[in-house]
């Protein structure tokens, strides 16, 4: 993994959420999208770790992990407009993107649920014989839901190969992370015998790094690492705050927060040719994917309950 | 005046924060009122008034109860429909559950709403629930307010409810507006139900959002010469038994528009309660959303499992058709 | 031989271990047995494949979802009824939807079991339900077997479907034996209901323990002349609406007897199709729990507000009185 | 509080319970109850730190804690035998005593549900003015419950004058706490910011003293504190554990953990006259208290949903 990789990474991700958001506002987008502009090197740090056979779990905020996986854009964003060539088949949306054949398996809408999904599918793959290791991303809010620090129990104690990366922007939504977390987010996941580090989330090479050694951990059985990327969050909670007046970051600290923009940290560390480069192939490569993705076919609402069932004969 | 469904939400929690010092609310971005429901509510009351919480559903949800049985009336607001399920224990197995277990010692006046319930645009399978027939099934008091009259006048009475009372605020209804006198805004009582049209031919139990789909059906089969009755029975549970079955004796046919799934929903209940006590003059029918669904995040998809007007439509043409 | 529920339940998890290496099971105390459901399990198969978990109800529920996403067969065992109100989120939102969510790209076979659902005596408001109906509800497939034969097999049917699957095994019924040749066990499809005794009279609709309340019923009324014939669909969702129809079309008379609350309960469901596609003689009768049953814990209390036999008496009585 | 009060205080609970199980064995009490000896020092100790206006909540093996908290045992007999004369009116049974005129508000038989509702009631109190503390009870089961740790982040962010006592007896059922908790049990507290503390729970007079600090850190605005109190189930988990045959704790180590009783570890602190004094006194109480139990009326069936709902006219 070069530096110009991680820079096509992150500068993809930027590039394709500021793209998605044009298309909420035209419209293309029904319902909008939780843009994760600002928190691109956690993404690309992360998954640039991960092996072929390793699996994630992701969040409504999650184009950024899918991109870094590998998703073709093109399907994303047929997802993202409801088309029947996106990845979820338009069923999913924003929220749900998944491909379980790149061992994406799947967004989830609910903050803190799937960091016990992911626990248990990579369980399962080890007493499978399979080396596998799952990275589960989940935000700043979720840390004080229930059911996630249970997951870091079963994690710990049976040893499970599975890392949890906190990205704490700061905020859950409108909610500060001081007046929302007791304690350390960090100390939370030490209490259950994980180690937890804080690392600086702007930095893809040092998301990268810390990643890296929690794979070597998770793969030689030692079990669970936590990581904790503080980040910022450049944009709104969700594109619904474009329009709502939602005051709750002064823009001293907005500015602030943007000043250290993970796509000028990794950016930097090229030559401007390559940067120029990159920044080209990605430009086509997203023209190309949004062309795709609004040419395509919208499913048949008579197959609206398709896949509901495994065995379809259920519905009478 | 104009006064907007989210509106009439508002002024309820208003007034009744304002004449009654141990009403509290609490949520999540219930501050900066990231759904619009609690709109300068926390300038006006406070911090003790208006709780932020973090996102623990679960801890909140036992902690409203612990606070009712302290003597408060705590209301929750949950962004959304799915967080119920997150603490339906709560609910049933704790708020619902104490004053039986305890040999009535204490009560539990704990209101949880639910402002944007139902299918959102756009925010797809795990956001777009329609939970309420569940609530009655469990015996929790349970509204889901057609009007912004209704709005404010079930959830202030709700509010003021001893026992615990969930109110779904559909999203379908929440750009809906009233022209009313607001001095004329009143209580209205949980388990009454009201006509919101009257007619002879066919009675339509429509809830929430669906009873404005039903007046809209109405309307068109006018046209037709067809007279629909549209019974909106405000409450699910206790359900207006009496109204319905009123209604039914006169137009001896029924249909009914639910927006929860088909199997054991509300639609359900009032069939069977048709089969045990009307005399209907054809086989009622239920329009509502398949047994199990999921919605799809496509828009065409996702209105395709809803149940709309053009089902209603039909159902009300067979059962004009039949016997 | 006489084959007990209960163990009926352990040979059903114990075949599937030993053909199936992708089954796993995980629950509290299921290594020590406390239920005795896993009884000898743990010595066979070993901590990988019995696992005792902590007290982490919705940790690993959607850990056994991670599992079957990555390959596995999980069988969670729950200590009681209302855990599935503490996962609702986990089955109901999340296993539940994860097939349409993702277009197809995965299965969620995934079987939870329930020993002692329903009221068992002394444990009180809290472990005393018995909510089937709100399973059946949202479309996850319910099975509440009334006979060790039938458990065997629909656990079975259960654990083979590549759906969530949420099986009951009523307190009441575990008691239950079946003289049966052991070689005779075999899967019993879901969603096929039987007839578990043929009659003409009146159809009595019955679920788990209380078919055999239903047969004594029958019993008892076929000394008055009065031949009753009990339906057992075996399967809550999805329900046997083709062969509840052709035991109905014999009869022309109904009650179901259920064991959830009455409001949108399971009996509201087959009313409710009995409203829209049977020819009745009668208005149906429903015995069930009253709406919003908290099971007090005195025994005469509990016993007086779960449906019983007298009342399933008078019902029958009354179908056949009327019209 | 005397070392009397105390010793006569795990003495009640002991006999209570020897009694309790009896009449489970002659069938006048049905189903069954969680049997807390061995554990009486902490509800006595704890219990004895509380003043008039505090509250507490309790678990399935509850009766402990409300005959520590003042419950009249007559009534509490009278509740284990579904009597209306209970302390519920037979409606609740062992695993819901409440006694609302004595802050109890109720045992509760979800493992880690009461921590969240104490924490609400002593919020609200003190939101009312009253100089409430709350207690809550719960074991080493309930560590492992993700709402049980939401509850320490909600009384810790808001500085809620709540006590969480954690009831270490080394099962939950036939879970060793080893293989059921990862990490520590205090350092989960203390990852929430909440001092956490390690005390014996077999000692009466260690417990009160620790009780008696976190009183005082709570009543002067400090927020809650975290007790674990060590301590091991002389009984089976519940009584139908007498009929099973489950193994999971060798006989070794049942005598090795019954060989710190607090009832002697108390009684030694006693003259010989004063502890037969108090061991008559006890004696005299249960048995007249057993006996107007077996006296009291049976509740009627037909009021078998009284008080199912606060305004009766819902039901059809
Ligand atoms: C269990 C749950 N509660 C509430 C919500 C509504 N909600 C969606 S995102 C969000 C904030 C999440 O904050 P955080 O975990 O920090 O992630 P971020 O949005 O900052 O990426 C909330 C409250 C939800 N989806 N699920
Ligand atoms: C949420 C929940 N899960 C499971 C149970 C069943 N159950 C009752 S007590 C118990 C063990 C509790 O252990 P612990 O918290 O250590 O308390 P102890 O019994 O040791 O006093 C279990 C599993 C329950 N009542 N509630
Ligand atoms: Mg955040
Ligand atoms: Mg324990």
């Amino acid at each position: 993994m070069t530096s110009q990789d991680l820079y096509r990474t992150v500068r993809l991700i930027r590039r394709f959420e500021e793209r998605a958001i044009d298309f909420v506002r035209s419209g293309e987008i029904d319902g909008g999208i939780h843009p994760y502009i600002g928190q691109e090197a956690i993404a690309a740090g992360v998954c640039a770790a991960l092996g072929p056979s390793d699996v994630i779990t992701s969040t409504h905020r999650g184009h950024g992990h899918v991109l870094a996986r590998g998703v073709n854009p093109a399907r994303l964003f047929a997802e993202l407009m409801g088309r029947e060539s996106g990845l979820n088949k338009g069923r999913g949306g924003s929220m749900h993107a998944a491909d379980f054949s790149l061992g994406i398996l799947g967004a989830n809408a609910i903050v803190g649920a799937a960091g016990s999904i992911a626990t248990g599918a990579a369980w399962a793959a080890r007493r499978q014989g399979r080396d596998t290791v799952a990275a589960t991303f989940f935000g700043d809010g979720a840390m004080n839901e229930g059911m996630l620090l249970e997951a870091f129990n079963l994690a710990a104690l049976w040893q499970v190969p599975v890392i949890f990366v906190c990205e704490n922007n700061g905020y859950a939504t409108t909610m500060p992370v001081e007046s929302a977390v007791a304690g350390s987010v960090t100390a939370r996941a030490q209490a259950f015998g994980i180690p937890g580090f804080t690392i600086d989330g702007q930095d893809p090479e040092k998301v990268l790094a810390a990643t890296k050694s929690a794979v070597g951990r998770a793969r030689s059985g030692k079990g669970p690492t936590f990581l904790e990327c503080t980040t910022y969050r450049f944009d709104a909670h969700h594109t619904f705050e474009h329009r709502a007046r939602l005051t709750y970051r002064t823009t001293e600290e907005v500015s602030a927060g943007r000043s250290r923009d993970p796509v000028e940290i990794q950016g930097a560390r090229l030559t401007a040719v390559d940067r120029a480069d990159v920044d080209a192939e990605v430009e086509a490569l997203l023209d190309a994917a949004a062309g795709i993705a609004l040419g395509s076919a919208h499913p048949d609402p008579a197959a609206a309950l398709a896949y509901l069932y495994a065995s379809p004969e259920v519905m009478r | 005046m104009k006064l907007s469904y989210l509106k009439a939400l508002n002024r309820a929690l208003g007034d009744e924060l304002a004449v009654d010092p141990s009403v509290f609310l609490l949520g999540e971005d219930i501050r900066a009122a990231a759904s619009n429901v609690t709109a300068g509510l926390y300038e006006r009351f406070g911090s003790d008034r208006v709780l932020d919480t973090p996102l623990s559903e679960q801890a909140f949800t036992n902690f409203a109860t612990g606070a009712a049985l302290a003597g408060l009336r705590p209301v929750i607001e949950f962004q959304i429909p799915s967080l119920l399920f997150l603490v339906f224990e709560q609910i049933v197995n704790q708020a619902h559950k104490f004053s039986l277990m305890t040999g009535g010692q204490c009560k539990v006046p704990v209101t949880y709403v639910v402002p944007g319930s139902g299918s959102r645009t756009g925010w797809a399978g795990q956001h777009s629930d329609h939970p309420y027939s569940l609530f009655a099934h469990v015996g929790v008091k349970t509204v889901v307010p057609a009007t912004p009259s209704d709005a404010y006048g079930l959830l202030v009475s709700a509010i003021r409810d001893d026992d615990p009372v969930v109110v779904f605020a559909p999203s379908g209804a929440l750009g809906v507006r009233d022209d009313v006198d607001f001095s004329t805004l009143a209580p209205v009582p949980l388990g009454v139900g009201r006509i919101a049209r009257a007619g002879t031919d066919v009675t339509v139990v429509a809830l929430g959002h669906l009873v404005h789909d039903a007046l809209a059906a109405a309307d068109e089969l006018s046209s037709l010469g067809i007279s629909i009755e549209v019974f909106d029975p405000r409450t699910v549970y206790p359900l207006d038994v009496d109204g319905l079955a009123e209604s039914v004796a006169k137009t001896r046919r029924l249909v009914v528009i639910d927006d929860s799934n088909r199997t054991s929903g509300f639609a359900a209940e009032v069939l069977a309660v048709a089969a045990e006590r009307f005399d209907l003059d054809a086989p009622p029918r239920r329009v509502t959303r398949p047994d199990g669904a999921v919605l799809p995040f496509a828009l065409a998809l996702d209105r395709a499992v809803q149940p709309g007007r053009d089902q209603l439509v039909t159902a009300i043409h067979a059962v004009l058709e039949e016997r």
